[in-house]
């Protein structure tokens, strides 16, 4: 059972998933370069937060075409797991992934915060170690983060149960407060707030790490 | 082939909440300048082209638009073309 | 007929590279005699600005303590490094970028976090965390409000795009600063290569390699233009301005750590000021070699530019390598992987002199210790006595405050007094700063922004991905009152190292070492070069009261703005000083927010009412908020109370005894308890 | 009072370093679109002004634009008016 954790140049989370991942829950994961296409040896694929390609024009947009994407699609389309934080979030719906866009803050503004979180629903890999409705605290920091959709890809979302995380206290400005919205399949995350950085008590709050241990247990018990 | 200077603008849908053209406006009227409304803000981008033909270029800056410069989710964009070389 | 009479260029001319008329005399005699070209005269220029060679502050710098066992590299490198045990060494070091913020806010600030970022990895050590120190007008001034947005934007940009956590830091506003604000910028990192990579060149013959970005005319002349002062004819100086590229950054962060480890890099430097110029200068004159260096080979991003432009362009994210000959394509790869630049520009050859070709011919030619050691130093005389302004507030005493009883003073009762410090802009709480930095990215930030007196770190290989063998930590401030330095140069800089000191010991860290940053106005003028000469005496006998010895860090003079009617303002004398300390044990540090209810708060050192300098109401914040005067002599610094206070308060906290801990600054005791308060969300 | 639709562009000052601009087109190279070169990006931002006629419409906008759309030290602007009521 194996992590792939996706590295573009201007990646600055990847390592803190390789952290959480095989420092403090020693499963084996491989950083796959941006430009490699095979993902066969790879179970549960994160695309990690940071600045993919500078992302000056906007986030991810180019990040969706390198290699490693391309891959992470069919892996997506096989129903293997995919998580996308923050960055990867915006690179999984400029990929077509999922659905909306992730744009600039309401308030202009950069925010590094800790942000409390409400479970929506524990039916999936992702979030069988939380109970239903429980408020979990994960750190957000990110300037385009307001999650935008047309008005019924919004009603869709809510109809087919598609939103995982909603804040508790809107940082961004984000319709219907969506925080980590899942694919109809329920295979693809895609979160704003960083997991990775909530799950090592030295460095503040744990509440991210069953995110990880519930895929881990589901994939190990399949 | 034939060298054409692009200019594209990308603009934020209108059903599109724009918050960098809100607070310029309102930073315009603590300015002092009232009669300004409607601020919206997007991109300009301007880039060389080299293709066989008008139409060629049309082609690949309808591509690179869609693709890359513009999401469609939540920008629209239209582009101006001159040959120049 | 004298040497100037002579020259192929005006006094105007000369006096706009920043040189003085008996500065070009030397210039002539460094050249046996014979007159430099223009590209010369901009070298020199730029080498002899304050900011590179520091000739005004040089021979007061000497007096610092430099050594210590923990300390594996001193001043004169890119960066101190200092070990932690365990194999960890820390690279660390401060710098400014006060004129460039001043005209661009934005990239200013930026490209003084890239700036400061390279200086760490050009060591061979991964920048692990930044903290910055900025100082601005007053905020009821628009043009105030606009420079600190600018310059928290441009950090945020920077530092969040690059993946560097910034973690601490301090802001202050004061009309002495306005239209001159000041943005130091501080970076921390792990040493990654077994050897420190030093910037002396050596071995004749060994390729010079040009990596990271082009070059193109921006930043022309940043390095003089940061010695000069600051006036509204410089807003015309606009083209001086860098713009920063950190993604790019991020590329040359990844591409130079794994250059170093092939082991076939000998010698690296960081352009920085005066880009090429000081880059080849340092490296050959350190290596006691010469650089051959060919301008046609450097990658441009313009086209058309003369040797005048290319040696003193301050194109950012921009380094210099000596290779080991036989092995630079090896280190090219690398670079390339990184869709970085990566050229063999020039070889290392046995005169010690830097000699620049460009189509064909020698456009300079220059003894390398002439442009970075050889350099004029200025002996200044200290006035006779201390200048009218001090001697007139330190004869201001507590009775001269209006009567005060039980209930309040001069018509405001004392919870009105406490709530009007604690909204004083110096004293607020400065979340709406650090919310728009990541401090939590390389996920090795142990104490929040704003839950401690001082950031802590966890100390681990960030790229391995292991458990860390150990429980080390470090912990880190940048700190310094300039009011106390401006009404007491001597004391108030003893004050600055004290107060960071007290900062690592309340997070349960022992103080190791510090590297400084010295903003101060103009040494021409006696109250300048009073104010400068005294801070330094501070800063000395108190690094080695502490002994934390300085490991290097950056001068920034001529600070001062010029009123409507043209007189000159110094801003106040503003030593800020970085320190870091050695935390033996994660598990046993503490922030500064109190833990549990019915928990006993103990005052450590002096009693809130002792006398003798220590406690007094001089110089303070609540004289200036509440009584509007800046005047009194600062609160005097006992060593030997202050190092036994900081080693009680350390042992308590290692012991578990200790469950908060909060040093009073400004504002004093009441604030202080306030601070802790809220912080931990608890009355008191 | 006329009202008049302006269309503002806003483009970095030819010597200085555009980074987005850089990074797009290393980005098209990567998507295979090769003919493309020097790509600049700047600010596009639509307002509308009214005024007496177009002369102070262009006055306040010259005003708008020093004042607070671009930041003279590293970007220059041009606009175009049009009365639209």
């Amino acid at each position: 059972m194996k992590f792939g954790v996706i590295v573009f140049p201007g990646s600055n989370c990847d390592r803190d998933i390789l952290w959480v991942t095989q420092g403090i829950m020693q499963r084996p994961t491989r950083m796959v370069w941006h430009e490699d296409s095979d993902l066969s040896d790879i179970d549960i694929v994160v695309v990690p937060g940071g600045f993919s390609y500078g992302d000056y024009l906007r986030c991810g947009a180019i990040a969706r075409f390198s290699p490693a994407m391309r891959a992470t699609t069919e892996h997506a389309k096989a129903g293997k797991p995919v998580l996308g934080v923050c960055n990867g979030f915006q690179i999984l719906t400029e990929a077509g992934l999922l659905p909306g866009a992730l744009v600039r803050n309401a308030n202009l503004h950069f925010v590094c915060e800790r942000s409390p979180l409400t479970v929506e629903r524990t039916d999936l890999p992702f979030t069988q170690g939380y109970d239903q409705g429980q408020t979990i605290t994960i750190p957000v920091a990110h300037g385009e983060g307001r999650y935008y959709a047309e008005p019924d890809t919004l009603k869709r979302l809510e109809d087919n149960n598609q939103v995982v995380f909603r804040y508790a206290d809107n940082p961004n400005g984000s319709l219907n407060d969506i925080a980590g919205i899942c694919n109809e399949a329920g295979n693809v995350l895609g979160m704003m707030p960083h997991p990775e950085r909530a799950s090592d008590a030295m460095t503040g709050g744990t509440d991210g790490l069953a995110l990880f241990e519930g895929l881990v247990k589901q994939l190990v018990a399949a | 082939m034939t060298t054409y200077q692009a200019k594209i603008y990308v603009t934020l849908r209108p059903s599109v909440l724009d918050p960098a053209g809100t607070a310029v406006e309102s930073g315009l009227k603590h300015m002092g300048h009232g009669g300004i409304e409607g601020v919206r803000i997007g991109k300009y981008v301007e880039l060389k082209v080299s293709a066989a033909d008008e139409g060629a270029a049309q082609k690949q800056l309808d591509e690179v638009c869609d693709q890359l410069l513009a999401n469609p989710v939540i920008e629209n964009y239209r582009f101006e073309l001159q040959a120049v070389g | 007929m004298s040497v100037l009479a002579s020259a192929p260029f005006s006094p105007e001319e000369i006096a706009s590279e920043g040189i003085k008329p008996e500065e070009y005399e030397a210039i002539v005699e460094r050249l046996g005699g014979r007159h430099p070209n223009k590209a010369e005269l901009g070298m020199f220029g730029v080498m002899w600005s304050e900011h590179c060679c520091y000739k005004n502050s040089r021979s007061l710098l000497s007096q610092f303590p430099t050594t210590g066992d923990r300390v594996l590299v001193g001043p004169g490198e890119n960066a101190g490094v200092v070990d932690f045990g365990d194999g960890l060494r820390l690279a660390f070091k401060i710098e400014s970028h006060n004129h460039p913020s001043a005209v661009e806010p934005f990239q200013g600030a930026a490209t003084g976090v890239g700036g400061i970022l390279r200086d760490i990895f050009t060591m061979g050590a991964r920048p692990l965390a930044a903290l910055n120190s900025l100082r601005f007008g007053s905020l009821d001034n628009p043009r105030t409000r606009r420079l600190f947005e600018g310059v928290v934007a441009g950090i945020s940009h920077y530092g969040n795009c690059v993946g560097v956590p910034t973690v601490a830091g301090e802001v202050y506003f004061d009309p002495a600063y306005n239209g001159n604000p000041l943005v130091n910028a501080m970076a921390i990192g792990l040493m990654e290569t077994d050897e420190i990579v030093k910037a002396g060149a050596s071995g004749i013959g060994n390729p010079v390699l040009y990596v990271g970005s082009t070059t193109g005319r921006d930043g022309m002349g940043g390095a003089s233009f940061a010695s000069a002062e600051l006036s509204d004819a410089s807003m015309d100086d606009r083209p001086a301005v860098q713009v920063g590229d950190p993604f790019l950054e991020k590329s040359l962060i990844e591409a130079c750590l794994e250059a170093f480890k092939t082991g076939a890099v000998v010698a690296a430097q960081d352009m920085g000021a005066a880009g090429l110029t000081c880059s080849t200068a340092e490296m050959a004159a350190s290596g006691g070699v010469g650089v051959d260096l060919d301008l046609d080979l450097i990658p441009v991003r313009e086209t058309g530019m003369v040797p005048y432009e290319y040696l003193l362009s301050e194109s950012q994210e921009r380094m210099l390598f000596v290779a080991e000959k036989g092995r630079e394509q090896e280190l090219i790869d690398i670079f390339k992987k990184w869709e970085l630049q990566a050229v063999v520009a020039g070889e290392i050859i046995e005169e010690p002199i830097v000699r620049i070709h460009f189509q064909g011919e020698i456009a300079a030619e220059i003894p390398a210790t002439a442009l970075s050691d050889n350099t004029p130093i200025y002996q200044r005389e200290l006035p006779a006595e201390p200048p009218a302004y001090a001697q007139e507030a330190w004869l201001w005493n507590e009775g001269q405050l209006p009567a005060e009883d039980k209930n309040g003073i001069g018509g405001k009762t004392w919870s009105d007094v406490l709530l009007a410090l604690l909204d004083s802009p110096i004293i607020a709480s400065k979340r709406w700063v650090y919310r728009q930095y990541d401090h939590q990215v390389q996920n090795n930030t142990v104490m929040l922004p704003g839950a401690a007196d001082a950031a802590v770190l966890r100390l681990r290989a960030v790229v391995t991905g292991e458990a860390a063998p150990h429980e080390r930590g470090c912990a880190a401030t940048v700190d310094c009152n300039a009011r106390y330095v401006y009404l007491h140069p001597y004391e108030g800089a003893k004050a600055a190292v004290a107060e960071a000191a007290r900062n690592l010991s309340c997070v349960g860290a022992e103080p190791v070492a510090v590297t400084d940053n010295l903003n101060f106005g103009s040494p021409e003028k006696p109250v300048g070069y009073w104010q400068l000469s005294e801070a330094c005496r501070g800063l000395s006998e108190a690094c080695s009261e502490f002994s934390t010895p300085v490991t290097g860090g950056n001068v920034s003079l001529y600070n001062e703005t010029f009123d409507s009617e043209g007189n000159p303002q110094p801003i106040y004398p503003t030593p800020v000083v970085g320190m870091v300390g050695l935390v033996e044990d994660l598990t046993h540090i503490c922030g500064q927010g109190w833990q549990a209810e019915g928990d006993l708060i103990y005052l450590l050192g002096q009693p809130a009412n002792a006398t003798g300098g220590s406690v007094t109401l001089g110089a303070s914040e609540y004289l200036s908020v509440i009584h509007g005067q800046v005047a009194g002599i600062p609160p005097l610094v006992n060593f030997d109370l202050e190092r036994r206070v900081q080693a009680a308060c350390r042992y308590g906290i290692r012991q578990g005894w200790v469950r908060s801990a909060h040093d009073s600054a400004e504002g004093g005791l009441a604030v202080a308890l306030a601070e802790s308060c809220i912080s931990g969300g608890k009355g008191a």
